[in-house]
C-alpha cells in the first residue's frame, strides 16, 4: 500500500504542478498576432471557409503530412508485427460476432462510407475534413469486421489506395515548390470560388488523398488486428 | 454570468471526471474501456462548447470511436485467458 | 473560484490529466494503463483547446453570421485547434501501437500484468 | 704511489698479524671463561699452515670456488680502503679511494661473494645462514648508519682522516663523551656486525658455512682464517676511528682495537643467544633509539 | 543548396510508394531505401560542403510559401547541415549493416527506417515547436516497430516501455509547446529569440515544460530505466541507430531550444547531464551485458553533451568544438560497438572474445573504446581536454569533478572489458566470427572515420598545436607492415630508433637529452631481445612503436598540451603491451585505471594551472599562485601513480611480472621513467609547496622513504623472479623520487643517476630473467635452482645486476649509495635518511635470493637438460653489462654530464671533480662531506681480487668438480635436490619479526574503495527493476522535482 500511497502522493503533486498554469493563466482579450493574422488573411490567401482546415492543411502542412505519416507508420509497424511469423498460415477466425450487429453494420456500412467520403471532400468548408472522414471510414470497416470476423477488405486494394494517395499527397507537397511559394502551398490550383466544394486551390485534393489514406491505414490496421490469430482463440 | 454553456460545462466536466475515476479504478476492463469512450465522447462536447467542432468531429470518430473499438478487440484476443487480477 | 468557460475546461482537463496518470502510474493491467493514457491524452488535449478559447467566441469557419470581414472580432483561435487534431491522430496511432505490443506481450506470458515483464533491469 | 703501496702492505701484514694473534686470545678467553684450559694463543698460526698444507681436489662450481677469495679480497680490501693511524703515511693504507661510505658498503662485498660461495656448494644449510646473516646485517645496519651519520653531522665530514682529526686533543673530545648515544648505537651494532654471541645464530656452529663450514676445508679454509683475522680488524679500527679518536701510533690502535674486540667477547660471554627474529626486533628497537637520541643530539645540542 | 524538402518527399514518396511493390518486389524494396538513404546522404554532404567550402549562408525554407511564424519554416544552416549529415550518414550505414535482415526477413520495416531518418533530418531543421512534436513521435513510433527488428526475447516488453515513457514525455512536451504559443503568440523558435527572452510566469512554465521534455528524452539519470531496456532488448543495429542517430538529433534539438531557455534552465541541463553522465558510468561499472553496458555509456555519453550545451555559454568560442569532438566520439564509437554486437551476437562480455578470430575486427573494437575513453588521438581526447580547461578557466570546479569522475568510471569499464575481450582465458575461441561485407564497411568506415577526425580535430583546439608526427607515422606504419616476419619489423624498429635519435638527439638538451637517451637506448636495447621471437607476432611492433613515441614525444614535450599528448599515447601503447601477456588481463587493467586516474589528475592540475597563468607551456606551472600546492599535489599524485609511489604501486608487480619477457624490461626498466620525468618539470616548475606551514617536499620525502622500504620488504617475500623485480623497481622508484624531492643539486644527481643505473640494471636483470624463463617456462623460483650450471652467462648477467643494484662498490651501484648519503647529509634529512639505509639493507635481502634461489643451490631435476639463453637474448645483456662495468670504472662519465645538467637548476652544493693520477678521466668526486674515486676502487679491487685469485689456484692446482649431490649432509649423502635447496618461503624468519609492515594495506584499500564503488552502484541500479511503470514513476519524480527546483518551490 505504501506504493499506492506514494503514487497518489505523486499525482497529488503532479495536479498541483499543472494547476500552476491554472492559476497563470489569464482569458486573453484578443487574439495573438498569429491567430489574428489567420483570422485575417486565410480567406484571401487559402480560400478555405474553414481556417482550422486552413491552418491543418496549408500553413501547417507539414504538421499534417506528419500526422499522415504517424498513422502510415503505426500501419506498417502493426502490420509487420502482427503478420511477420503468420505468413502462409491460414487465418482462423474469431468467435462470429452477433446477428444485431451484422445485420445493422450491413445496413450502415454503405452510408458511413458515404458520411466518411462526405466529411473529408467538404474539409475545407465545413468542420471535419480527411482524418475524421478516415476515421469514419476505419470505422465503417470496423464494424463490420466485428460483425463478421472473415470479413477482409482485399490487402492489394488497400495498398494501392494508400500509396497512390500518400505519393499523390507527397507530389502536390512538391509541386509546390515548383508552381506556387514552397511545400505544401495550396495554391497550385486557383483559389476558386470561395465557400465552393471546388475552391481553396489544392485543399479539397489533398483533404481527400488523406482521406483515403486514412481511411485505407485504419482499415488495414483493424484488419490486421481482427485477424490476428491469438493463441487461445 | 452564469450561462448556459457554464451550467453544461460544469456538468459534463463532472460527468468526465466521474468517468475518468471510473476509466482508471474500474475492476472489469470492459467497463474501464466504456468508461473511456464515455469520456471522449464528453470531450467532443467539451469542443463543440469550446468552438471547436473539427476537435469534436475528430475526438468523436477517434478517440470514442475507434479507439474504444480497438479496444475491445484486443480485450477480446486477450481477456479469453485473464482479466486483471 | 473564476466561473468561467475556459477555466472550467482548463480545470477538467488537468483533473483529467491527473486521474489518467493516476492510473497510468497505479494499474497493473497494461490495457488498462493504456486506457488512462487515453484518458491523460484527452485531459491535455481539452486543455490546449481550452487555452485557444476566448469567451464568447465561435469556430473559424465562414457560416451564417461568421464572415470574411469579422471573422477576426469573432472567431476563436484556430491554432489550438489545429494541433489538437493532430495531438489526437498522433494520439490514436501510439495507442494502437501499444495495444498491438499488449497483444504481443500477451503472446508470450499470457500476461497483462505489468510486474511480470521485468526480465530486463539493473 | 708505489710507495703507498709498499706502506699498505707492510701495514697489511702487521695488522693480519695482529689479528690472528687477537683471534686466539680471544679464545683463549672464552675457554677460560668457560673453566677450560683452552688454546695456545699462537694457535692460530698452527691452523693457518695446517690447513695451507691441506689440499683439497673438490669443487662445486665455479662460485664455490670463488666464494673464499671474494670473502679475504673483501677483508683485505676493507682494511686497505680504512686509514690506521693517523697522521700516517706508512698506515693510511689507500684511504685516498674514498670515505668512510666506502668502508660502510664495501664490507658486503666479501659478504656476497662468500654467500654466493656457500650457495653453490649445494648444501641446504648454506642458504639458512646466508638468510639469517643477510636478516640479522639489515637490521645490524640500521643503528651503524645512525650513528655513522651522527659523526658525519657533528664532524660535517664522511672523511674518517677528517673524523680523527676532529678528536684529537684529549680523551674528552672522542665521540665517545661527545656524543654517548651515537656511541652507544655503533657498539651495539658493532656486536651484530661481529656476529659475536648473543648474535651468532647466524653462524650456528658446524652447519653454518660463515662458521667454519663443512664444504670449505683445507685451503678453503685457510683464506677464511685469514679473512677472520684482517676483517673484525677493519671494523674495529673503523669504529675506533669514528668513535674512540682514532690512533696516533700503530700501538695505540692495536691497544685501541683490542678494547673494541674485547667489549664484543665480554657481551658475549655474559648473554644468550637470540633468535634470528628477535635479533632483528631487538636491533630495530633499542640501537635504533639510540642512534635517533644521537642524531636529535647532534642536530639540536651540538650545533 | 539543395530544399530540404526533398529529403522529406524522397522519403516519404518511397515509403508511401512501397506499399505499392507488395511482397513479390521486395527485392526492390531493400535497394530502393538504400538509395534513398544515399540520397538523403547525398544532400546533406552537399550542404556541407557548400557551407564548409562555398559560400553558403544560412537560409530558411518555408512550408507553403508563408513566412513563419505563420507556416513551419526549415533553417538549414552550417550546423544543421554536419548534423543531418552525420545522421544520414548513420541512417546509410544502418541500413547497409541490416541488408541482410531487411532483405530476407523484414522487408515491412525498410519503410519504416527510411520514414525515421526522414523524421529525423526533419527534427534537426524544423525550426517549429510543434513540428518537433510531430517528427518526435514519428521517432518514436518508427523505433517503436524497429525494435522488434528480430524476435528477441525481451524486444516486446522493452519496446513497451520505451512506448509508455515516450508517450509520457511527448505529451509533457506538447503541453509545453502548447503552452508556448499561448504565451507569444508564436510557435517558430527564432520569434521566441526576437522577442528577447521569453517573460512571464506562463511562459516560464512553457519553455521550462518544452526543455524538460527533450532533457528526459536524453535519459537524464535516474529517470532513463526504459532507455537502457530499449538498449538491451533492441536488435544492436537499432540500439546503434537510437544511440548514435536519434540521440545526435535529440542533442541538437535541445541546442535549438537553447536559445529560448534561460540561464536557469541552462544550469539545470547543465547538472542533470553531468549527473546523467557520473551516474550511468558509475552503474555502468557493474554492467555483465554487452549491450545494457553500451547503454548505459551512450547514456553517459549523451548526458555529458547534454551539459556541455547547457554549459555553451560558459564554454564560449570553444563550445562548438567541445561539443562536437565528444559527440564525434560518441556517435562513431558507439554506432561502431553496437554494430560489432550485431555480429557478435551474444550480449555477455565475455562472448565478444570471438573478436579475436578476426584481428581487423578487434583492431576497431579496440578503436572504438578508446576512443569513447578519450584517448589520443581521437576527438574526445582533444575535446575533453578543451572542456576541463574552459571549466577551469571558468572555476567550475565542481563540474570538473563530476567530469573527471564520470570518465574515470567510464573507463573502468571500458577498459576492463576490452581486457576480456583480448585476453579472458576462459573463453576459448574456436571458430572464426562469421562476418559479411555489408557488416563490416559500416564499421570500417566509422573506425576510419575515428582516426580521421582524430587527426583534423585538434586543429580546431585552443591550444597552440606543437606535435611532432613522425613516432606516430611510424606506429601507423608498422601496423601497415605488421604482415612481415618479426625479425623484419625488429630491424625496422631498431634502424627507424636510432636514426630518429640520430635527429632527435641533437635538438635536445639537459634532462630531456638524458631521458631521451634513456628511451632510445632502452629501446634499442629491448628490442635487440625481440629477435629471438619467431613467427610473426601479430600487433606487438605496432604498440612498442606507439609506447616508445609516447615517452619519447613526452621528452620533446614543450608545452602542456604535447605533454599531455604524449603521456596518453605512452599510457596506451604501454597498456596494450602488458596486455599481450598470458595471464596480464586483470594486472593490465589495474594499470589502466591508475595510469588513468593519474592522468585525469594531471589534466585537471594542467587547467588549474593555466586557468591562473594563461599559459599554455610548462611555465604556466611556475606562477600558479594561491591554487599552487592544489596543482601541485594534482600532478604529483598523477605522476607518482607512474612511478608506482606506495599506496599508488599496487598494479605494477602484476603488470611488470604477466608481461612477456622483452616487455617486462621495457615497462620496469624504461617506462616508469616517464613518470620520473614528468616529477623533474614538476618539481622543477613548482618547487616547495606549502599546506598548512607543512613543507609537501618532506611529506613526499617521507613517502620515498616508505615507498623504497616497503617496495623491498615486498620484493624479499615474493616466490616470483618477475614479481621481485617488479618489486624492486617500486623499491628503486622510491629511492629516486627520494633524491628529487631533496631539491639539491646532489639529490637530483642521485635521481638522475639512479634513473640511469636504475634502467640499466632492471633491464639487464629482467633480460635476463626472461632468458631463464625463456628455457624453463617457470618464474617460481623455489621450483628452480642449481642453474649456474646450465646458464652460467645468464648467472653472470644476474650477478652483475644484483652487485651494481644493491650497491656494492666497486660497481656503479655505488655512486647511488654514496650520493644519497651526501645528498641526505648535506640537506638534513636525516630520518629519511636512515629509512633510506635501511631500504638499502633490505635490497640485498631480495637480491641475494634472486642469484640464490634459481642459480645456486642443487640443480632441479626437470632442469638438466636447459640450454643458456638464446645469443639475442644474451645480447642485449652483454652491452648493459659493458656499459655498467665502463661507469663503473669511470663514474665521472655518468656523473658529470648529469652534474653540469643539474647544476643549471641547482647551482651550488655540486660535487666537484678532482684529477687523480690515473689516466681515462678518472677522477675523484668530492663532495661536501666525502670524496670517492671509483676508478681507484674498481683497481685496487680488482688487484686484490686477482692476486687472491692467482694464489688459490697456484695452491689448488688439480681442483676439479664434483658431482651434484657430493656433499655431507645430516651424515647422508643427498639424492634429491628437492630436499637439499632451501629456497621456499626464504626469509622466514624476517617475515616474523617485520613481517606487520608488508600487510597488504594498499592493496586492501584499493579493494575497499572498489567494493565500495561497486556496492554502490550496485545499490542504485537496483532503482531500475525493470517494472515499465515504475520507470514512468522516476520519469514523473524527475519531472517533479525539476518542475519545483525551476518553479521557485511550492
Amino acid at each position: 500500500m505504501l506504493r499506492n500511497s506514494l503514487i497518489l502522493g505523486l499525482v497529488a503533486v503532479f495536479a498541483l504542478a499543472l494547476f500552476t498554469i491554472f492559476s497563470e493563466y489569464k482569458t486573453p482579450e484578443t487574439l495573438n498576432r498569429t491567430a489574428q493574422y489567420y483570422n485575417e488573411n486565410e480567406v484571401s490567401q487559402v480560400g478555405a471557409a474553414n481556417v482550422v482546415t486552413a491552418v491543418v492543411v496549408t500553413y501547417r502542412g507539414l504538421d499534417t503530412l506528419g500526422e499522415v505519416t504517424v498513422l502510415f507508420l503505426t500501419a506498417s509497424v502493426i502490420g509487420f508485427i502482427l503478420r511477420r511469423k503468420k505468413k502462409g498460415e491460414p487465418v482462423v477466425k474469431a468467435d462470429k460476432g452477433s446477428e444485431i450487429l451484422s445485420t445493422a453494420s450491413r445496413i450502415l456500412f454503405p452510408g458511413s462510407i458515404i458520411l466518411g467520403v462526405y466529411v473529408f471532400v467538404n474539409g475545407h468548408l465545413t468542420p471535419g475534413g480527411g482524418f475524421q472522414g478516415g476515421a469514419v471510414i476505419g470505422t465503417a470497416i470496423l464494424l463490420i469486421a466485428l460483425a463478421n470476423p472473415e470479413f477482409a477488405v482485399s490487402r492489394k486494394v488497400l495498398h494501392w489506395l494508400e500509396s497512390l494517395s500518400g505519393v499523390t499527397y507527397v507530389i502536390i507537397g512538391l509541386l509546390g515548390i515548383f508552381l506556387a511559394a514552397g511545400f505544401l502551398d495550396n495554391r497550385i490550383l486557383p483559389l476558386g470560388d470561395f465557400g465552393h466544394l471546388l475552391s481553396a486551390g489544392a485543399i479539397p485534393i489533398i483533404y481527400s488523398m488523406i482521406g483515403i489514406k486514412v481511411g485505407a491505414e485504419l482499415s488495414g490496421i483493424i484488419t490486421d488486428i481482427n485477424q490476428t490469430k491469438t493463441n487461445l482463440s | 454570468m452564469i450561462t448556459f454553456n457554464i451550467v453544461l460545462l460544469i456538468f459534463l466536466s463532472v460527468a468526465t471526471i466521474s468517468g475518468a475515476l471510473v476509466a482508471v479504478t474500474a475492476k472489469k476492463t470492459a467497463v474501464a474501456i466504456l468508461a473511456s469512450g464515455a469520456i471522449s465522447l464528453f470531450a467532443s462536447i467539451f469542443f463543440l462548447v469550446l468552438a471547436s467542432p473539427d476537435v469534436a468531429m475528430t475526438e468523436a470518430a477517434i478517440g470514442a470511436g475507434l479507439t474504444t473499438f480497438l479496444f475491445f478487440v484486443i480485450l477480446r484476443k486477450t481477456e479469453s485467458h485473464h482479466a486483471e487480477k | 473560484m473564476k466561473l468561467s468557460v475556459e477555466h472550467i475546461a482548463i480545470l477538467s482537463g488537468i483533473l483529467l490529466m491527473a486521474i489518467g496518470l493516476w492510473g497510468i502510474l497505479g494499474r497493473k493491467n497494461i490495457l488498462k494503463m493504456i486506457i488512462s493514457f487515453t484518458v491523460f491524452d484527452t485531459g491535455l488535449n481539452i486543455l490546449i483547446v481550452a487555452l485557444g478559447y476566448l469567451p464568447g467566441r465561435t469556430a473559424p469557419i465562414v457560416d451564417g453570421p461568421v464572415t470574411v470581414e469579422n471573422l477576426s472580432q469573432v472567431a476563436v483561435d484556430p491554432v489550438p485547434q489545429a494541433l489538437v487534431l493532430t495531438a489526437i491522430v498522433i494520439g490514436f496511432g501510439v495507442t494502437a501501437l501499444m495495444l498491438v505490443y499488449a497483444l504481443k506481450m500477451h503472446e508470450k506470458k499470457k500476461t497483462l500484468d505489468i510486474n511480470e515483464y521485468t526480465d530486463l533491469k539493473w | 704511489m708505489g710507495e703507498k703501496i709498499l706502506f699498505a702492505l707492510i701495514s697489511l701484514f702487521l695488522t693480519i698479524n695482529y689479528g690472528f694473534l687477537m683471534n686466539g686470545v680471544i679464545r683463549k678467553i672464552y675457554a677460560r671463561v668457560g673453566r677450560r684450559h683452552g688454546i695456545p694463543f699462537y694457535q692460530m698460526y698452527i691452523d693457518l699452515i695446517k690447513t695451507l698444507a691441506l689440499r683439497t681436489n673438490i669443487r662445486h662450481g665455479t662460485m664455490f670456488y670463488l666464494g673464499p677469495v671474494f670473502r679475504f679480497a673483501g677483508g683485505v680490501g676493507l682494511f686497505l680502503f680504512t686509514p690506521v693511524v693517523f697522521g700516517s703515511a706508512m698506515f693510511g693504507n689507500l684511504s685516498f679511494s674514498g670515505d668512510v661510505l666506502l668502508l660502510l658498503s664495501f664490507q658486503f662485498f666479501g659478504t656476497l661473494g662468500m654467500a654466493l660461495g656457500a650457495g653453490e656448494s649445494g648444501h641446504p644449510n648454506a642458504a639458512i645462514g646466508v638468510t639469517r646473516g643477510l636478516a640479522q646485517m639489515t637490521a645490524v645496519e640500521v643503528p651503524f648508519v645512525l650513528a655513522l651519520m651522527g659523526v658525519a653531522i657533528q664532524y660535517d665530514s664522511l672523511s674518517l682522516h677528517d673524523i680523527v682529526a676532529a678528536q684529537q686533543g684529549g680523551i674528552m673530545h672522542w665521540t665517545l663523551f661527545t656524543n654517548p648515544f651515537i656511541v652507544a648505537a655503533g657498539m651495539l651494532a658493532l656486536l651484530g656486525s661481529f656476529m659475536r654471541p648473543p648474535f651468532d645464530v647466524v653462524l650456528a656452529g658446524q652447519e653454518i658455512p660463515i662458521g667454519p663450514p663443512t664444504e670449505y676445508h683445507s685451503n678453503y679454509m685457510a683464506l677464511m682464517l685469514s679473512n677472520r683475522a684482517i676483517f673484525p680488524m677493519a671494523k674495529a679500527i673503523l669504529f675506533m676511528n669514528l668513535f674512540f679518536g682514532g690512533a696516533n701510533t700503530y700501538w695505540e690502535m692495536m691497544i685501541k682495537t683490542f678494547a673494541v674486540v674485547m667489549w664484543s667477547v665480554f657481551v658475549g660471554v655474559s648473554f644468550p643467544r637470540f633468535r634470528v627474529e628477535q635479533s632483528i626486533r631487538w636491533f630495530l628497537r633499542v640501537p635504533l633509539i639510540l642512534g635517533i637520541l644521537g642524531i636529535v643530539y647532534v642536530q639540536f645540542f651540538m650545533s | 543548396m539543395v530544399s530540404p524538402y526533398y529529403i522529406l518527399t524522397i522519403g516519404l514518396g518511397l515509403a508511401f510508394l512501397l506499399g505499392l511493390l507488395g511482397k513479390k518486389l521486395s527485392k526492390v524494396n531493400i535497394a530502393v531505401i538504400m538509395l534513398a538513404m544515399i540520397s538523403f546522404a547525398a544532400i546533406s554532404a552537399s550542404w556541407v560542403w557548400q557551407f564548409a567550402f562555398g559560400n553558403a549562408e544560412e537560409s530558411l525554407f518555408f512550408s507553403a510559401g508563408f513566412e513563419p511564424p505563420f507556416s513551419i519554416a526549415l533553417k538549414l544552416g552550417f550546423q544543421e547541415a554536419i548534423i543531418a549529415f552525420m545522421v544520414n550518414i548513420m541512417g546509410l550505414f544502418s541500413t547497409l549493416f541490416l541488408w541482410k535482415k531487411l532483405h530476407k526477413e523484414n522487408d515491412k520495416l525498410a519503410p519504416v527506417l527510411l520514414v525515421l531518418f526522414m523524421g529525423l533530418n526533419m527534427l534537426i531543421l524544423t525550426r517549429d515547436l510543434f513540428n518537433i512534436f510531430v517528427f518526435l513521435e514519428i521517432t518514436a513510433i518508427a523505433l517503436g516497430g524497429l525494435i522488434l527488428l528480430d524476435e528477441r526475447k525481451h524486444a516486446a516488453s522493452a519496446g513497451f516501455k520505451y512506448l509508455l515513457a515516450s508517450s509520457l514525455i511527448s505529451a509533457v512536451y506538447l503541453l509545453g509547446a502548447v503552452l508556448v504559443y499561448f504565451s507569444t503568440g508564436s510557435l517558430y523558435i527564432d520569434d521566441l529569440i526576437l522577442g528577447g527572452p521569453v517573460a512571464g510566469p506562463m511562459a516560464g512554465i512553457a519553455v521550462f515544460l518544452t526543455i524538460i521534455a527533450i532533457v528526459l528524452e536524453l535519459k537524464p539519470f535516474p529517470a532513463n530505466g526504459w532507455a537502457l531496456d530499449v538498449y538491451q532488448g533492441a536488435h544492436p543495429a537499432i540500439a546503434a541507430i537510437i544511440s548514435a542517430g536519434v540521440g545526435t538529433a535529440m542533442l541538437f534539438v535541445l541546442h535549438k531550444l537553447m536559445i529560448i531557455s534561460g540561464p536557469m534552465m541552462a544550469q539545470m541541463i547543465t547538472v542533470a547531464g553531468l549527473l546523467t553522465f557520473l551516474f550511468s558510468n558509475w552503474l555502468g561499472i557493474s554492467q555483465r551485458d554487452s549491450n545494457r553496458l553500451l547503454g548505459y555509456s551512450s547514456i553517459g555519453q549523451l548526458g555529458l553533451i547534454m551539459a556541455i550545451i547547457g554549459m555553451q555559454d560558459i564554454l564560449g568560442d570553444q563550445f562548438a568544438f567541445i561539443a562536437m569532438g565528444i559527440l564525434l566520439s560518441h556517435f562513431f564509437a558507439k554506432a561502431g560497438l553496437f554494430w560489432i554486437s550485431g555480429i557478435v551476437g551474444g550480449s555477455k562480455l565475455e562472448s565478444f572474445a570471438v573478436l579475436r578470430s578476426r584481428p581487423l575486427l578487434l583492431l576497431m573494437f579496440g578503436i572504438f573504446l578508446f576512443a569513447l575513453s578519450a584517448f589520443p588521438p581521437f576527438p574526445s581526447f582533444y575535446a575533453k581536454w578543451d572542456l576541463i580547461f574552459a571549466l577551469s578557466d571558468a572555476k567550475q570546479y565542481l563540474f570538473i569533478t563530476l567530469i573527471l569522475f564520470g570518465s574515470f568510471f567510464e573507463v573502468v569499464y571500458l577498459i576492463r572489458w576490452f581486457g576480456i575481450v583480448v585476453k579472458n582465458t576462459s573463453e576459448e575461441v574456436k571458430e572464426k566470427l562469421p562476418v559479411n561485407i555489408t557488416q563490416i564497411i559500416p564499421i570500417s568506415v566509422f573506425a576510419a572515420a575515428l582516426l580521421f577526425f582524430g587527426y583534423y580535430g585538434q586543429h580546431f583546439m585552443n591550444v597552440p598545436i606543437n606535435l611532432n608526427y613522425i613516432p606516430l607515422i611510424a606506429v601507423a606504419a608498422l601496423w601497415i607492415l605488421d604482415f612481415l616476419p618479426t625479425w623484419v619489423k625488429n630491424t625496422l624498429l631498431i634502424v627507424a630508433t636510432l636514426f630518429y635519435g640520430y635527429i632527435i638527439l641533437p635538438q635536445l638538451h639537459d634532462f630531456a637529452f638524458i631521458f631521451a637517451i634513456i628511451f632510445l637506448l632502452g629501446a634499442f636495447l629491448t628490442l635487440l631481445f625481440g629477435y629471438s621471437y619467431k613467427g610473426k607476432r601479430p600487433g606487438f611492433y605496432p604498440l612498442v612503436a606507439m609506447m616508445f613515441a609516447g615517452l619519447i614525444l613526452l621528452v620533446e614535450a614543450k608545452d602542456l598540451f604535447s605533454f599531455f599528448f604524449a603521456w596518453e599515447i605512452m599510457t596506451a601503447g604501454s597498456y596494450f603491451l602488458i596486455l599481450r601477456g598470458k595471464k596480464s588481463q586483470p594486472h593490465a587493467f589495474s594499470y589502466m585505471l591508475f595510469s588513468f586516474g593519474g592522468a585525469l589528475l594531471i589534466l585537471a592540475g594542467f587547467a588549474l594551472a593555466h586557468s591562473v597563468t594563461g599559459s599554455y607551456t610548462f611555465d604556466a606551472l611556475t606562477m600558479v599562485g594561491a591554487l599552487s600546492p592544489l596543482v601541485f599535489i594534482m600532478l604529483a599524485i598523477g605522476f607518482l601513480t607512474k612511478t608506482a609511489a606506495i599506496g599508488l604501486h599496487i598494479w605494477l608487480p602484476g603488470a611488470h611480472s604477466e608481461a612477456e619477457s622483452d616487455v617486462s624490461p621495457m615497462v620496469s626498466g624504461i617506462l616508469l621513467k616517464a613518470g620520473v620525468y614528468g616529477l623533474l618539470i614538476l618539481f622543477m616548475r613548482m618547487g616547495h609547496q606549502f599546506v598548512l606551514g607543512l613543507d609537501l617536499m618532506v611529506v613526499l620525502s617521507w613517502v620515498a622513504v616508505i615507498t623504497s622500504i616497503g617496495g623491498y620488504l615486498l620484493a624479499s617475500v615474493q616466490e616470483d623472479m618477475k614479481r621481485l623485480l617488479a618489486y624492486s623497481s617500486v623499491g628503486q622508484l622510491g629511492i629516486i623520487l627520494f633524491g628529487l624531492t631533496l631539491m639539491s643539486n646532489l639529490g637530483w644527481l642521485l635521481a638522475i643517476a639512479g634513473v640511469i643505473t636504475h634502467f640499466l640494471n632492471k633491464t639487464l636483470l629482467f633480460q635476463a630473467v626472461g632468458g631463464v624463463y625463456s628455457r624453463t617456462h617457470d618464474r617460481t623460483m623455489y621450483r628452480m635452482g642449481g642453474l649456474i650450471h646450465r646458464m652460467p652467462i645468464t648467472f653472470i648477467f644476474v650477478l652483475i645486476g644484483i652487485i651494481s643494484m644493491s650497491g656494492v662498490p666497486p660497481l656503479v651501484g655505488f655512486a647511488g649509495k654514496w650520493l644519497s648519503f651526501n645528498a641526505v647529509l648535506s640537506k638534513g634529512y636525516y630520518l629519511q635518511g636512515v629509512g633510506m639505509v635501511l631500504a638499502g639493507a633490505i635490497a640485498f635481502l631480495y637480491l641475494f635470493r634472486l642469484i640464490h634461489v634459481p642459480f645456486l643451490g642443487q640443480l632441479k631435476d626437470h632442469l638438466r637438460k636447459v640450454k643458456e639463453a638464446s645469443f639475442w637474448i644474451l645480447l642485449p645483456q652483454i652491452i648493459i653489462l659493458m656499459i655498467i662495468m665502463a661507469f663503473s670504472a669511470l663514474p665521472g662519465v655518468l656523473l658529470e654530464p648529469i652534474g653540469s645538467a643539474v647544476g643549471k637548476i641547482f647551482p651550488t652544493g655540486g660535487l666537484t671533480w678532482q684529477d687523480s693520477f690515473l689516466p681515462f678521466g678518472s677522477r675523484t668526486a668530492i663532495s661536501e662531506y666525502g670524496y670517492w674515486n671509483g676508478t681507484y676502487v674498481m683497481v685496487i679491487t680488482m688487484i686484490i681480487f686477482a692476486v687472491l685469485l692467482g694464489f688459490q689456484m697456484l695452491i689448488q692446482r688439480r681442483n676439479k668438480k664434483v658431482g651434484q649431490f657430493n656433499i655431507v649432509y645430516s651424515a647422508e649423502r643427498p639424492s634429491t635436490p628437492e630436499t637439499t635447496h632451501a629456497g621456499y618461503h626464504f626469509y622466514a624468519h624476517y617475515q616474523k619479526a617485520v613481517g606487520f609492515l608488508i600487510a597488504p594495506l594498499a592493496t586492501n584499500f584499493w579493494n575497499w574503495v572498489s567494493d565500495i564503488v561497486q556496492s554502490i552502484a550496485n545499490q542504485i541500479r537496483r532503482i531500475y527493476n525493470g517494472n515499465g511503470q515504475v520507470y514512468l514513476i522516476h520519469l514523473v519524480i524527475y519531472f517533479l522535482i525539476c518542475f519545483f527546483i525551476f518553479n521557485g518551490g511550492l
